[in-house]
C-alpha cells in the first residue's frame, strides 16, 4: 500500500508538464572531474542555466583558465579557448576586441587571476574591457594540490603555508574585488558565493546582470563567487561550505560592490 | 487549500555523495544510500515521499544530478490518500 | 608596378600589413622596432580599420594574439630580443594549439639588456624553439627593406597554410634603416570562417575549444606527431634560399639578413683577388636549406658562415654538410657589424694562408 | 660608382633629412641608396647624424665607419667625425659655429658660412639646406633637379610652400663653394 | 655514510638545498615538482633559517633570484616547462650580469600547457638558451633520485665558480618516484663577502653595479667574449658523462636523464642476444660531452640516440662525430616514456635488419 | 670700479665658511645624460642629498629600472642593480629580503612600474616589502621616445596616441599611488613634483621620511613624483614644467595618499 | 630477482604507503626500489595508485605497464588493472568490495575479506596493511621483519602507538591467504 | 638691519642651458649667456650682483651646476659700498 501510493505520485507527477527543474542542456552531459560539493560544478551550472535561458550560446565565447577549471571547456557547450596560467583576460581582449559583437566572458581562479595574472587582470579592468570575468575565490590553488593563493586569509594553513599564512612575509590577503572596483573601465563588480541554496540562486542573477551589462557595452564586470575546496581544506563538502559561511564570507563580505547606473 | 507533490529524479552515476542536496532539503527527503555507483560514490536516494518540489537539493547540487517535478493539487481535485 | 619609396625597415614592414589586410596588432615598445607600433597607430585604424592596441606588456601581447588568432583573424605582433624571450611560452601555446600569427623579432645585442645596435643572437631562440616542448615556428630572415615588407603577405599565407606561429626575424640594422621599397596595392580585410574558429558556436555543428591540454600522455603524443608531420611537410614544400656564383664555387660564404649582404660584397673581393667564391643566403631559416648545403658540401673547399652572434646558424650548416666539407665560422656580437673587408681577412687567415 | 657620407649636428638641425632628400633624389635617378641614423639613447640632447650610402650597385653594409664625405653642422661633429673622412675624402663644415677647424692635411677640408646665410634667409631651419647646396656641388652625387624632386617627396604637403625658400637657401650653399677652394695643405 | 632514505626526486632535491646552505629559494607552484616548494615550506626555514617564499609568479621568481644572487647569496629556484618558458628573459639577464644561481626544471610534455608527464622537450631551450642573445647555462641531467639532490651542492659550486646560471635539468618521472637516497650531513648557511656583489658600497672601495647594459656594441662585444672564454672553459673543465661497454661496442645507445636508464636496461637485453653494444650518458648537457663521441664514432657502426622528444640531444651527438658515424634517433613525446624492449626493437630494425 | 667691487664681494663670499649650496658628494662627478630641464636629474640629486644627509651611502641598495634612468647607477654613488624592464620591484625583494638591515630602493618610471611591472609592484606592495620605491611619472614613455604610458593622462598625444589618448579604448590614466595606498602591506604614499624650488624641497622630505619609515621596518613606501619629460612632449623644459603645474598636477593632486601613525 | 607491482585502489585508503612500506622494507634488505605514484588532475575524487619496484639489481623506468602482482583495493582498480597482470602473474583483491571478480584464467588470483578484518580491527584504516600482508604471503618479495622496519620508518613518530594495531591487520591478511588457494581457472 | 650678500659658481661644462634657475632667481641675477660650452649648451652666466644666495637656483637646477655662497654682514660691520 506504501509502495504502491509512490508509484501513483510518482507516475503522477515525473511528467513533462511537472518538470520544475532539470540539467542545463548547455552543460555538456558527461562527467566533471570536479571534486564532490566543489564549487566549480555549481558555479558552470548556474552559469550554463543563464546561457541557456539568455540563447546566447551561439553568440558567446569563453576563456578557461589554468587551474581546476582548465576543463571548464569540457563541460560548457560553447565556442572556448584555453588560456595560459594567468593569462586569460588578455586572451579574452584579443577575442573581444576582434568579434565586439559577441559575449566573451573568462572563467579564473584566485591563483590564475591574482597571482600570476593579476597584470592582465588590472589592465583589462583599467582598458574597461567589454566582457565578464568569473573569478572562483576558493583561497587555496586547488589543481596543484592546496599551495597558498593570493586569497588564502591570515593563518589559514596550506601546503606553502604549513604553519598559516603569516602576513608579515607572505603578504595579506588580496581583495581583487575592492581592488579593481574603483577603476573608472570596471562597470560592475560583485562578490558572491555559492554555498547556500540562496547564495547559488543569487550568484546566478548576478552573472546574469554582467550579461545584460556587456550586451550595453558598459565595459569590465567582475563577478567574485567565495569558493570551496573541501579535498585541500581536508574537509567534507559540507564543512567546507560552513567554512565559507563562517571564515571566508566575513572577511570577503557578499554583495555588490560597483553598480553602474544604467539609463533607461 | 491546496496541496502540493513534488519528486525528483536522481542520475545516480553522477552522484559524488557530497550531501549537499541531503542537507538542503527541508523535508529529509534524500539520504546517502548503500551501493556504490561506478565511480565508487555511496550515492543519494530518496528516503520519504514529502518531496514538495521545493528544487534546493537541485539548486544546490554542484553535478546537476537531480531532475526535480512539481504539481500542485486543487483543494477540490482528489489528492491520492 | 607598385608605389616606390625611401622607408625604414620597421615602416615598411608597419606599411605592408597595413596593404595586407591585417586584422590586429597588438605590442609593446622597444627599441629598435618602436616605429612599427608607431606607425600603425598613425595610419592603420584610420586608413583599414585594423585594431592596434599597445598590450601592457609583451607577455599580455602575445596572448591577446592568441586570443586574436584563435578568432580566426590576422593578428600580429613585433618585438626586440628581450620583449621576445617574454613571449616564449605564449609562442609555445600558440604552436601547440596550432593557431596562425606573425611575430618579427628586430634582433638587437644581448644577452641581458644588451645594446640597441644590430645582431643575430636570437637564431637559437627562433629556429629551435626558446619555449618549452617540440615546437618549431616558421622563420624567415629578410636582408633588405624590400623583404621586411614582402615577408609580412608571405608570413600570414604560410602561417594559415600550416596553422603555425611564423616569425620575422630581423635585426636593428634592417629596422631602423631607409631603403627604397616597392609597396603592393592594399587589399582589404576580410573576414573568413574557419571551422576550428572560436567565433560563437554554430547552430548546425560542434563547438570549437582552442586548447593545447592533454593530460593522456598517448593524445598529447599524438599531437606532438602532427606537429612533426607539419615541420616535416615545410621542410618539403616552403624551403628558400639564394644563391650567386655557386656553380664554379671552390668556397662558399654563407649568411642570413644583413650579413648576407655584407658577405656578398666580401665575396666580390675576394672574387677581385681570385678566389673562386660562392654564396648562399637561406631565407627560411626553419626549415633551414638542408640541401643546397649538402649538395656544395662535396664539391667545395670549405664553407665559412659569418653572423652577428658567437655562431648559431653554423649548427645547421654543419648538421647539413655532416663533416662532407670544412666549415668555418667567423662572428661579431653585442651589436658590431662586421665589414667586407675583415669577413675576407678571415677567409684568407682561415682557409688561403692555412692550405 | 659608390659615395659614403655621414650628416651631422645637434638634433633638431635637420641632419636626418638632409639625408633623406638626398636619398629620394637618388632613388630618381635609379641608384641604390641605404640611410641609417644613430640611434638610441645617447640621442638624448647629443648629438644626431645618418650615414647615407648612394651607389649604382647594392650596397651592402648600412653601418660603416670611414666616409668619403663628412658634412658637420657643429663642432662636436668635426671633432668626432674629422679622423672617418677616407684620406683624398672630404669634410664640409659651417664655419659660423666653428671653433676649432679641421686640421688633417690628407683630406679636402670644405667651409662655408652656412648660419649667416641662414640668418640672411631669416630662417635658421634652412641652415641644412644651404650646406646640402654645398655637399651637392662638392660631390656631385646627384642632379640638383633630383634634389628638388627629393625636397617634394620628404616635405609634408604642408610645408610646400616653403620649397622656394629651401631652394634658394640650397643655391646659396650650392654657390658659395667654389670647388678647387678645398684647403689641401 | 650518510643518511639512506626512501624519497622523491622533489624532495630529496629541497633537502639537499637545505643541507648545501642554501640561502633562499623563491618559486611558483607547478606540477610535477610542487613538492619542492611545499617540502622546503615546511623544513627549510625552521632548520637552516633559508628565505622560502612564494613568488607572485615565476617571472618574479627569477628576477628575486637576480636580486638575492646579486648580494652573493646561494639562491634557486625550480618550476616546469612553462614556468621555465616565463623565466628566460630573467635567465638571460642573470648570464648576462653574470650572476650565480640554481635552477631545476623537472621537465612536463610540451608544448602549451600539454602534459604533467616527464619529458625531455626542453633539451634546446636549456642548453641553447632559450633566451635571447648569447650565453648557456650550465647543464646538468640527473638520472637518479639521488643525483636530484647531489648536484645541488655541485651546481651551486659551478654557479659560483664561473657565475653562470646552473640548471638541473630534470623530468616529471625523476621528481615523483621514490628511490634510495643517501643524504650528506648538513652544511651552515654561511655569509662570504664578495667583491662584485651589492652589499653596500664598502668604506674603503669602489661601488658595485650589476648590470647587463653595455650601449656601445665594442663594449657588449666585450662581455660577450668574456661569456665565450668562460664556455671554453666550461668545455675544458666540466664535461662530465659516463660509460658502459664502450672498449668493444660495435653500437652506443646514448640517452640522458631517466632515458638513459632505460636505454642501459635495452643495452643488456641487446648483449643478451649478442649485440656488442656499448652506453653512454651525458651528465652535463652543456658542455656537452663531445670528445668521447668523437672518440667512439670512428670505432662503431652506429649510435642510437633516444630521449623523450623528437630529437634535440641527438643534434649534439651529430655535430660530436661530424659524419664520422651513422646516428639514429628513436624517441617518444608528450609524456610517453619507452620501454627497454622498444628501444631494442627499433635498433634492430635500424641497424640489424637494416644490415 | 664696478668690477673692483664685484672681486671684492666674490672674494670676500666664495668661502668654505659661506657655502650655503654644493653637489652632493654622493652624486658622481660625471655628466649625467638625461635632456635639459629632465626632472630625473633633479630627483637623482636631491635623492643623493638625502642619502648623503643620513649618511647612510654604505648601507643602501639601489635597483634602476629600463628606462631614461637605467643609468641612474652612473650617477648614485651607491651600490646598485639593473632590474629587467618592469621588475625592479622583484629584484628589489631579493635584495631586502637576502639583507634585511640595508637601506634598499627602487627607482623607476611609470611604463616599467604601472604597465610591464604592474604585477611585480602590485605584490610588493601587497607583501608590505621593507622598501622605498621612487616612482617618476612622467606620463610617457622617455627611453623608446614617446609612446604613451598607463599614466598618460586623457586625450594627451604620444607616439602612439597621435590623435589623443582615447580612454574608450586606449584605458584611463592609472593612478598608482592611490591604487596601492589601501593595501595593509603599504605604510606611506605620497605623490611629490619637482617643478619648483618649493616642491623640490618637500619631494626631498618626503624621500627622507620614506627611507625613516623603512628604517622602522614599517613596510613598503612609495613617493610618486610627477615629472616632466621636454624632449618627448616637445616643449622647453620651462614650459614643461608649467605643463606639470597646469595640466598633470590637477590630475595627479600633490601630497601624503597614505602617513603610518608613528607610536613613538 | 625484480618484482613489478601495483596498488591501486581509492584515494585516502592508504594505497601510496603501501607502496612505502614495501619500499623501505626492501631497502632494509639491500635491494633497489622505485615507487612511483600516479599524479595530476585524474586524482581529483578519483582512484590513486603507485607502482613499486623491488630488485637486486638497478631498475630502468619506474614507469611499467605490465606487471608481476596487482594489489586492487576497489572495483575500479580490478577493471583497470587486470588486463596489466604479466601471464603467471598475480592479482590480489578484498572480497568485501568486490562485485565483478577477476576473471583471466592465464593469471594467479587471490583474494580475502580485507574489508571484514578491518571491521573485526574496529579501524577500516588498516585495511591496507591487511592487503600488504597478504601481499607479502604471496610474493615473499621481502621478510616480515622488514616489514616492521618499514612501517617504523614510514610512519610518523606520533602515530608509532599504532605499530602494534597494523602489525595485527598485516598478520591477519598474511594468514588469510593459502598460497595454493590461488584460482587458476 | 642685517645686509644678505650671495654669490654663485656655475660649473658651465655641465649647464644645460634649460634655463629653470633663471626663471627661478627672484633677483634676475642669471641668464643664458653667449657662449656654448663643449656639449653646445648656451651655458647660464652672471648678469648683476644682487644675488643673496636664496639658492632656488641650485635647488631646481636639475644638474647641480650651482654652487651657492652667502654672507651675512651685521649692521655695525662695513659692506662694501
Ligand atoms: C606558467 C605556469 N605556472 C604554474 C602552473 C601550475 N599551476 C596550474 S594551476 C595553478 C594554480 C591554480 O589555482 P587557482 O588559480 O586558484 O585555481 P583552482 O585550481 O584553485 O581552481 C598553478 C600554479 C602552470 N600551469 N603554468
Ligand atoms: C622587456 C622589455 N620591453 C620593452 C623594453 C623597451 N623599453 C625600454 S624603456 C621603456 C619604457 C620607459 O618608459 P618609463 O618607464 O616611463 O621611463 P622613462 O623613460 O619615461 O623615464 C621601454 C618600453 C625593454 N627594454 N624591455
Ligand atoms: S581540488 Fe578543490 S577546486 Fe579543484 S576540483 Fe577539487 S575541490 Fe574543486
Ligand atoms: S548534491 Fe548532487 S552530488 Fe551531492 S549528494 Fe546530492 S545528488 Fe549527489
Ligand atoms: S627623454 Fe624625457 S625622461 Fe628621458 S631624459 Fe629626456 S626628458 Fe628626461
Ligand atoms: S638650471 Fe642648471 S642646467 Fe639649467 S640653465 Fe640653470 S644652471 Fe644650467
Amino acid at each position: 500500500m506504501e509502495l504502491e501510493k509512490v508509484d501513483i505520485l510518482v507516475e503522477d507527477i515525473v511528467k513533462p508538464e511537472n518538470l520544475v527543474y532539470r540539467r542545463p542542456s548547455t552543460l555538456i552531459d558527461v562527467d566533471m572531474h570536479y571534486c564532490p560539493g566543489c564549487g566549480h560544478s555549481t558555479v558552470h551550472k548556474i552559469f550554463m542555466e543563464v546561457v541557456e535561458e539568455m540563447g546566447i550560446q551561439h553568440d558567446i565565447i569563453g576563456v578557461s583558465p589554468v587551474g581546476c577549471s582548465v576543463f571548464a571547456y569540457n563541460y560548457m557547450d560553447v565556442d572556448m579557448q584555453q588560456a595560459a596560467h594567468g593569462r586569460a583576460c588578455a586572451v579574452a581582449t584579443g577575442i573581444k576586441r576582434m568579434l565586439p559583437d559577441k559575449y566573451v566572458f573568462t572563467y579564473q581562479g584566485d591563483g590564475d587571476l591574482a597571482a600570476i595574472g593579476g597584470n592582465e587582470t588590472l589592465h583589462a579592468a583599467n582598458r574597461g574591457e567589454n566582457f565578464l570575468v568569473i573569478f572562483i575565490n576558493n583561497a587555496v590553488y586547488g589543481m596543484t594540490s592546496g599551495q597558498m593563493a593570493p586569497t588564502t586569509i591570515e593563518g589559514m594553513v596550506s601546503t606553502t603555508s604549513p604553519y598559516g599564512r603569516d602576513t608579515k612575509t607572505m603578504g595579506y590577503p588580496l581583495k581583487i574585488s575592492e581592488l579593481l572596483a574603483p577603476l573608472p573601465g570596471v562597470a560592475y563588480v560583485t562578490r558572491q558565493a555559492v554555498n547556500t541554496v540562496q547564495n547559488v540562486r543569487r550568484a546566478k542573477k548576478a552573472l546574469q546582470r554582467a550579461l545584460e551589462y556587456q550586451k550595453m557595452g558598459l565595459g569590465f564586470c567582475l563577478v567574485e563567487i567565495v569558493s570551496n575546496c573541501p579535498s585541500n581544506w581536508k574537509m567534507t563538502p559540507l564543512d567546507s561550505n560552513k567554512f565559507v559561511q563562517e571564515v571566508l564570507i566575513p572577511y570577503y563580505p557578499l554583495g555588490d560592490i560597483k553598480v553602474p547606473e544604467v539609463k533607461k | 487549500m491546496a496541496k502540493v507533490v513534488g519528486d525528483v529524479v536522481i542520475d545516480i552515476e553522477r552522484c559524488k555523495a557530497c550531501e549537499l542536496c541531503v542537507q538542503a532539503c527541508p523535508e529529509h527527503t534524500l539520504a546517502l544510500g548503500k551501493q556504490l555507483n561506478h565511480k565508487g560514490y555511496q550515492y543519494v536516494v530518496k528516503i520519504n515521499d514529502n518531496c514538495t518540489g521545493c528544487v534546493n537539493c537541485a539548486i544546490i547540487c554542484p553535478d546537476a544530478v537531480i531532475t526535480v517535478y512539481r504539481k500542485v493539487y486543487k483543494t477540490k481535485q482528489e489528492v491520492p490518500a | 608596378m607598385g608605389e616606390i619609396k625611401l622607408m625604414k625597415g620597421n615602416e615598411a614592414l608597419a606599411e605592408a600589413a597595413i596593404r595586407a589586410g591585417v586584422d590586429a596588432y597588438f605590442g609593446y615598445p622597444i627599441t629598435p622596432q618602436s616605429e612599427i607600433i608607431e606607425y600603425l597607430s598613425r595610419e592603420a585604424t584610420k586608413r583599414s580599420g585594423m585594431l592596434v592596441l599597445q598590450a601592457e606588456s609583451e607577455v599580455a601581447a602575445i596572448n591577446m594574439i592568441y586570443g586574436a588568432a584563435g578568432c580566426g583573424k590576422k593578428a600580429m605582433t613585433t618585438s626586440s630580443s628581450p620583449g621576445i624571450s617574454l613571449m616564449q611560452e605564449g609562442l609555445s601555446y600558440i604552436a601547440s594549439a596550432e593557431l596562425p600569427c606573425l611575430l618579427a623579432n628586430v634582433n638587437r645585442g644581448g644577452p641581458g639588456l644588451g645594446t640597441i645596435q644590430p645582431a643575430q643572437g636570437d637564431y637559437f631562440q627562433a629556429t629551435k624553439g626558446g619555449g618549452h616542448g617540440d615546437y618549431h615556428l616558421l622563420v624567415l630572415a629578410p636582408y633588405n627593406v624590400q623583404e621586411m615588407a614582402d615577408f609580412v603577405k608571405l608570413g600570414f599565407e604560410l602561417a594559415f597554410k600550416y596553422r603555425n606561429p611564423v616569425m620575422i626575424l630581423a635585426d636593428g640594422a634592417l629596422g631602423q634603416m631607409m631603403e627604397k621599397v616597392e609597396l603592393p596595392p592594399p587589399e582589404p580585410r576580410r573576414h573568413i570562417e574557419f571551422p576550428w574558429a572560436t567565433t560563437g558556436k554554430p547552430k548546425n555543428g560542434e563547438r570549437r575549444v582552442i586548447t593545447s591540454l592533454h593530460i593522456e600522455p598517448e593524445k598529447m603524443e599524438e599531437i606532438n606527431l602532427r606537429l612533426q608531420r607539419k615541420y616535416k611537410q615545410m621542410e618539403e614544400e616552403e624551403v628558400r634560399f639564394q644563391t650567386i656564383n655557386i656553380e664554379d664555387a671552390e668556397y662558399i660564404f654563407t649568411a642570413f639578413g644583413l650579413v648576407s649582404r655584407i658577405a656578398l660584397k666580401a665575396m666580390e673581393l675576394g672574387r677581385k683577388k681570385g678566389y673562386k667564391i660562392g654564396w648562399i643566403r637561406p631565407i627560411t631559416l626553419f626549415p633551414f636549406p638542408k640541401k643546397i648545403f649538402e649538395e656544395v658540401a662535396s664539391k667545395v673547399k670549405g664553407i665559412l658562415d659569418v653572423e652577428m652572434n658567437a655562431g648559431q646558424m653554423v649548427e645547421d650548416v654543419k648538421l647539413s654538410v655532416c663533416g662532407k666539407t670544412r666549415v668555418e665560422f667567423y662572428g661579431r656580437m653585442g651589436g658590431v657589424v662586421p665589414t667586407p673587408e675583415e669577413i675576407l681577412d678571415n677567409f684568407e687567415k682561415m682557409f688561403i694562408k692555412g692550405e | 660608382m659608390t659615395h659614403e657620407t655621414v650628416f651631422s649636428g645637434f638634433g633638431g638641425q635637420g641632419v636626418l633629412t638632409m639625408g633623406m632628400i638626398l636619398g629620394y633624389a637618388a632613388i630618381f635617378e635609379g641608384k641604390e641608396v641605404t640611410w641609417m641614423p644613430s640611434y638610441g639613447p645617447e640621442m638624448r640632447g647629443g648629438t644626431a647624424n645618418c650615414i647615407t650610402i648612394v651607389s649604382d650597385e647594392m650596397i651592402s653594409s648600412p653601418i660603416i665607419s670611414k666616409f668619403d664625405t663628412v658634412v658637420a653642422l657643429n663642432q662636436p661633429s668635426i671633432d668626432k667625425f674629422e679622423k672617418a673622412v677616407k684620406p683624398g675624402g672630404n669634410i664640409l663644415y659651417d664655419i659660423t659655429t666653428t671653433l676649432k677647424p679641421p686640421t688633417r692635411s690628407d683630406i679636402h677640408i670644405y667651409s662655408l658660412p652656412a648660419g649667416d646665410i641662414a640668418v640672411e634667409l631669416k630662417n635658421t631651419k634652412v641652415l641644412n639646406m644651404t650646406m646640402l647646396g654645398a655637399f651637392i656641388k662638392i660631390t656631385g652625387v646627384v642632379k640638383i633637379e633630383s634634389i628638388w624632386k627629393g625636397l617634394e617627396a620628404v616635405l609634408p604637403e604642408r610645408y610646400h610652400k616653403l620649397i622656394p625658400l629651401n631652394q634658394e637657401a640650397f643655391m646659396r650653399g650650392y654657390n658659395a663653394i667654389n670647388v678647387d677652394s678645398a684647403v689641401l695643405i
